[in-house]
């Protein structure tokens, strides 16, 4: 199980942590944000890290669950979880109908694209009042309940996205050392080489855009139900930008990376607010430094000098 | 076992390949030679999927793959190397080669991420043969180096041995002895024999005229996109056709 | 029964000291106001203003000894106008923080977001953004200052009957203020016997709005309105000169601002807006109820941060009503504080004369907003 | 007819703005293959620094040039202290790198300039020019011909002088230019410096008609982005042709079809395009070689 150390230090470090600091702002509230960002980065890294594409589009899928729950369980009463179970639906059916021609582009192509489709979709987000609320947003959103238990308190959010983020995470970790893990690195490595060796790109790109797609919807449709509000400004081009940064400054291609990224993003403009109208100016220098002197991203060059440093067996780059 | 018929392909104004007819038997090595330009990469990208023929056919094992998606056809039982390299830099060498297994087996994005029993299985199998390709291309001791610190000669290696994996009956070999030094060359030559007397087709594209020679069963000339001459390696040798054609070419 | 008295007593300090911290053991703990504003972004020209008048007049009421002893503590975060960001600083702000009131919410979306929060809490909130909605329908914990939207577009559409318009051109942008105000201007239109003929709108980072413009002109509007702020409804004043538009144009009260006319130059003049009436404190005759208190906060405010707004006396307004009823409560309960915010009868600020009520979490009416009309650069008054 | 015409001219107008940010876009990743999404920021740094300049009393020819000036600059600083050290990097994490820097351009504009909309006056004032029952602006006109300038000037520089031939080596394979003895880094300076003061020039020339923020860059930007992959990354021309047909499309949408989803209509389109055109307009299709 050596393969899943770093797994259970983080699932042991989640569990702790309400303990040693109870009712804390930064682990209830601050903490289940940033495990929401760690979901959707965790998903992002499957189609970016692991098969090398780019979406500047996620957080479409993002505001499509969230909204899928948020209209049909305030204007419709509907069901939370039939309402989830429409979003993955929806996301499902808008993910594939775009994804084999929008997957054929490559590079800037591929991020202009997929960045059009986003904005295409907070567009429609703003200017669909009657639907979406429009600008405004939609509150009174219901509560949803895990089996006896309405999810209701922050520490029931903070389990909650916990458990789906640990999933989420073994998920990617188990994909990386699997047929289809290798088929989406081999596309990275070199597509051409990937289809000669039998691998059916465009399915395999399609498939993995899909289940990102579906990861981030049902996170959007669980982060509705928290917030108990949606507003189309959680699901602009600004927030997808947020994601690819999260994903490449802890290090593309590799799962904690994407860990390392989405925290330090969550909880760097908590600790910024001090500095006041400094805040933007220093998170800018953050953010190139950071990539400046560690280029392949904080999590992955850390560990790989970590791993130089101790000697301690070969330390695989995408553990 | 793949007979080519009429296939013509040209980019832009330049005919890369024009009408171009010839069969491969099962268990041979057939080799292709010809000046640089002279079409061979493109004839390979064709066979393998990467380009559609402009006209012409290619039949493998009796059966139409003409146009083909590359992964289709290397489902087929055809499998290639580059002349420019296309490992998987990303990688470790035995999982280079162990993507080369992926037609061998079948569990899909589902299954790999919840690792059912089934997976767990497979990946014991997957390895196993990874490694065996490994060592059959003498890269054994290198499976767990990343990709790209390996040195060029082990790349093209691994490249085949990446082939290998996916247990073809066609193997194209796209200058498999470019770049390597004399010992490594002669290395290269016997692999290439073992393969082919392990029951693989080999499909050879190669500037080293000594390798070529030393090794072809039928030895193909191309010049210009044209078939220039067709036959052994002596015949070919000794065609003046194909003198006039390297020395013209210098 | 001494025994069981005594574990209580124990119990209700300690209480009282987890859940309030141990501040209130002692007599005259600071008292938090808390704040989150859009500070930068799109709608930091509200933020900015409002956090200015909040520090400038906290320290002043400081200066003088706080309330009842009590001096007053600000604490404020950065929204830069989004909802997400607004949801988690008032989680903080009522968690982590503690604060005992809360004034802001400089936009109506960031205001929307957060009033689940502050219900559930039960933490008084003044907000100082525009949208009907959040005071209607009632929420027992949340009130506001400033004018609604609706309140506005009633005005413009009261002075265009006088004027006998009766078909108008409506030009909005995509945030959520200008979003809110077209709803109103489109539901209130029919009550004033107005038709909309057109109804287009920009993206507020737009650089141009000529062919938007260039549609209303080939429709047989008799004045536009446009309903917006930043620097899009100056844009459209200037596209409307170019394009040789003679048209009589009303914009809202998201552009009462100098800043509006030092953008829009020239092609403002003759624009009809309703405002607080702040903007125009000075040729306000000495006989109106509001000219001290107006003509206060405007010489304070810009002996030391300039030109003064409209969205800043909202925050005045805000902050003193706040602290009023706390003076008034005598406490620092949160629902006795509440309580007396929903009593505030008589309230001269700057936005008008506030009366509350538990039906009424505003407290202004129609005539707490002027027409103005631009002249030659300068605001008047339209009568 | 009016309304077609007026429709187009708008259409042009603003998309010579995104020409000219597209235009920058496609100098930077001609010489390093990186989309600078600090480009809009030049813009703004550009437009910002000629109205304080102008304010301070300097007559708005010097305000331009000293405006343009300070451009340049942040442009080399930007590549001689975050890019170049970074040079081993994926293009990925320079792009971040940009995405960083654009965000410190904003801080830093924040603290100078305050989060106040300014306006720069008009060159040669604001009365419409009338054409065919159309009306346009003297400022666009500047506009468009900055921008029919600048592209030449660039064309020329491209194609006729050492240091743009010697760019556009760099552009095709940078270690064959390295080898040919194009000093490569100095190319790469070049370029962002070339490409700042042209979003500093810009910058300047938009900003009596949009008027400028701090954060009035991104917007310009990310339309510039369109512009130039619409257009075909790196072809400079092709930014340019694609700015204009963005401009047009957006005109034409409002005015026709919604005012209200224009910006959903135009990246509809740019969809559209790509799905038949996977590199853009006027990109050289890259057929992969192996």
């Amino acid at each position: 199980m050596r393969r899943l150390s770093g797994f259970f230090g983080l699932a042991a470090v989640l569990a702790a942590l309400p303990f040693l600091f109870p009712d804390n702002y930064y682990v209830t509230v601050v903490g289940t944000t940033a495990m929401i960002h760690v979901i959707l980065a965790v998903a992002l890294n499957l189609f970016m890290g692991y098969a090398g594409q780019i979406s500047l589009g996620h957080a479409a899928f993002f505001g499509i669950g969230a909204y899928a729950s948020a209209v049909l369980t305030t204007r419709y009463g509907l069901n939370p979880w039939l309402a989830l179970g429409a979003g993955l639906v929806a996301t499902y059916l808008v993910s594939l109908a775009i994804s084999r021609p929008i997957l054929r582009l490559k590079g800037h192509y591929l991020a202009m694209a997929t960045l059009g489709f986003g904005i295409i979709v907070h567009i429609f987000l703003v200017q669909a009042d009657t639907v979406t609320g429009g600008p405004d947003g939609l509150s009174g959103i219901p509560p949803m309940s895990l089996g006896p238990v309405v999810l209701d308190t922050d520490m029931e959010w903070y389990w909650t996205m916990g458990g789906l983020m640990l999933a989420t995470i073994l998920f990617s970790l188990n994909l990386s050392v699997s047929r289809m893990g290798r088929a989406l690195f081999a596309i990275h490595g070199s597509e051409v080489a990937a289809q000669t060796m039998g691998i059916d790109t465009p399915k395999v790109k399609s498939q993995v855009f899909i289940i990102s797609a579906l990861i981030t919807s049902l996170t959007g449709s669980l982060f509705a139900h928290q917030q108990s509000f949606v507003s189309p400004d959680s699901f602009g081009f600004f927030f997808s930008v947020e994601l690819v940064t999260m994903v490449v400054l802890g290090g593309m291609g590799s799962t904690f990376g994407a860990v390392v990224g989405a925290v330090l993003l969550s909880f760097l403009p908590e600790f910024l607010t001090v500095f006041e109208d400094y805040e933007v100016m220093i998170y800018g220098a953050i953010l190139m430094s950071i990539m400046i002197f560690l280029p392949s991203g904080l999590f992955v060059a850390v560990a790989g000098f970590a791993s130089r440093r101790l000697a301690a067996g070969r330390e695989r780059r995408r553990c | 076992m793949l007979r080519v018929t009429g296939l013509s392909k040209g980019f832009g104004g330049v005919q890369a390949i024009s009408d171009l007819s010839f069969e491969v038997r099962e268990g041979e090595i057939f080799s292709v030679i010809g000046p640089n330009g002279a079409g061979k990469t493109t004839l390979f990208n064709m066979i393998t999927g990467l380009y559609v023929p402009d006209r012409g056919k290619i039949l493998f094992e009796e059966s139409d793959i003409t146009a083909l998606p590359p992964y289709e056809i290397a489902a087929r039982g055809i499998a290639r190397t580059f002349q420019n390299l296309q490992i998987f830099l990303n990688m470790t060498t035995l999982e280079n080669v162990m993507v080369g297994c992926h037609l061998r087996t079948s569990s899909g994005f589902i299954a790999g991420a919840l690792r059912l029993p089934k997976v767990a299985r497979e990946e014991r199998k997957v390895r196993e043969w990874a490694r065996e390709a490994l060592e059959r291309c003498g890269l054994a001791d290198q499976a767990d180096a990343t990709a790209d610190s390996l040195p060029y000669g082990m790349m093209k290696r691994l490249e085949i041995a990446r082939a290998l994996a996916s247990a073809p009956r066609l193997l194209l070999l796209d200058e498999p002895a470019a770049g390597l030094n004399d010992s490594e060359t002669a290395e290269m030559a016997e692999l290439i024999k073992g393969i082919c007397e392990s029951g693989v087709t080999v499909l050879l594209v190669e500037h080293n005229m000594g390798l070529v020679m030393g090794i072809s069963h039928q030895v193909l000339v191309l010049n210009y996109g044209e078939l220039l001459a067709k036959g052994s390696p002596e015949d070919v040798q000794n065609d003046p056709k194909v003198i006039a054609a390297y020395l013209g070419n210098g | 029964m001494k025994g069981f008295s005594r574990v209580a007593a124990l119990f209700s300090v300690l209480a009282l000291v987890v859940f309030y911290g141990p501040g209130d053991a002692l007599a005259k703990r600071p008292i938090k106001i808390g704040s989150f504003l859009a500070t930068t972004g799109p709608a930091s020209f509200l933020g900015d203003p409002e956090l200015k008048t909040l520090k400038m007049y906290i320290e002043e009421i400081n200066a003088k000894g706080g309330v009842d002893g009590h001096k007053l503590e600000l604490v404020w975060y950065d929204t830069a106008g989004k909802a997400k960001a607004a949801k988690d600083i008032v989680k903080r702000l009522v968690k982590k923080d503690r604060v005992d009131v809360i004034v802001g919410g400089s936009t109506s979306g960031t205001t929307l977001a957060v009033i689940d929060i502050v219900e559930r809490n039960k933490v008084p909130l003044i907000s100082l953004a525009g949208s009907v909605k959040i005071i209607e329908p009632v929420k027992k914990w949340v009130f506001k200052t400033p004018h609604t939207d609706r309140m506005a577009a009633a005005k413009i559409f009261e002075d265009m009957k006088k004027r006998g318009i009766k078909k108008v051109a409506l030009i909005t942008g995509n945030g959520g203020f200008d979003k809110s105000g077209r709803a109103q201007c489109l539901a209130l239109a029919p009550k004033y016997g107005i038709e909309i003929v057109a109804d287009e709108q920009y993206s507020n980072s737009d650089t141009d709005m000529t062919a938007q413009l260039t549609k209303i002109r080939a429709t047989d509007a008799q004045a536009i309105l446009n309903f917006g702020f930043g620097k899009a409804p100056a844009i459209v004043m200037k596209n409307i000169k170019q394009l040789g538009i003679k048209l009589p144009v009303y914009q809202s009260h998201g552009v009462a601002s100098k800043k509006f006319l030092e953008l829009a130059g020239e092609a403002a003049e003759g624009v009809r807006l309703p405002a607080a009436a702040l903007l125009v404190a000075d040729i306000l005759p000495d006989s109106d109820p509001q000219k001290k208190v107006l003509m206060d906060y405007k010489s304070k405010y810009e002996a030391k941060y300039g030109p003064v707004s409209t969205f800043g006396g909202h925050a005045y307004d805000g902050l003193m009503i706040a602290v009023e009823a706390i003076d008034r409560a005598d406490s620092l309960d949160k629902a006795k504080i509440r309580d007396e915010i929903e009593k505030t009868k008589g309230f001269v600020g700057t936005g008008g004369i506030f009366n509350m009520s538990p039906t009424d979490h505003l407290g202004l009416d129609l005539s707490a907003f002027k027409m103005l009309e631009v002249k030659n650069g300068q605001w008047t008054l339209v009568n | 007819m009016d309304l077609l015409l007026q429709f187009l001219l708008t259409g042009l107008t603003t998309g010579s703005i995104y020409a000219l940010v597209g235009l920058g876009f496609a100098i930077i990743y001609n010489a390093s293959d990186v989309v600078n999404f600090a480009q809009g920021e030049f813009l703004m740094i550009g437009a910002m620094s000629a109205i304080f300049l102008h304010r301070l009393g300097l007559p708005l020819p010097l305000a331009i040039a000293a405006a343009v000036a300070i451009s340049i600059a942040v442009g080399l600083l930007l590549e001689k202290l975050a890019i170049e050290p970074a040079r081993n990097a994926s293009v990925v994490s320079l792009i971040i790198i940009t995405i960083g820097a654009s965000i410190f351009f904003r801080g830093v504009a924040l603290l100078i300039w305050g989060k106040e909309i300014y306006g720069l006056p008009h060159f040669s004032g604001e009365e419409p020019i009338r054409l065919l029952g159309a009306t346009v602006l003297p400022q666009s006109i500047w506009v468009m011909a900055g921008t029919v300038v600048l592209v030449g000037a660039v064309k020329y520089f491209f194609d006729h002088t050492l240091a743009g031939k010697a760019m556009r080596a760099c552009s095709h394979n940078k270690r064959a230019a390295a080898l040919l003895g194009i000093d490569v880094k100095k190319i790469m300076l070049l370029s962002y410096g070339l490409s700042a003061g042209l979003g500093g020039l810009a910058g300047v020339l938009v900003a009596p008609i949009t008027y400028m923020t701090y954060d009035a860059g991104v917007m310009l930007g990310l339309k510039g982005f369109c512009a130039a992959i619409l257009g075909g990354m790196g072809s400079s021309m092709g930014a340019v042709a694609g700015g204009l047909v963005l401009g047009v499309i957006e005109a034409l949408g409002t005015g026709f079809i919604s005012s209200g989803y224009k910006d959903a209509i135009s990246f509809f389109i740019i969809l559209l395009i790509l799905f038949f055109r996977p590199s853009g307009l006027f990109g050289k299709s890259g057929g992969e070689r192996v």
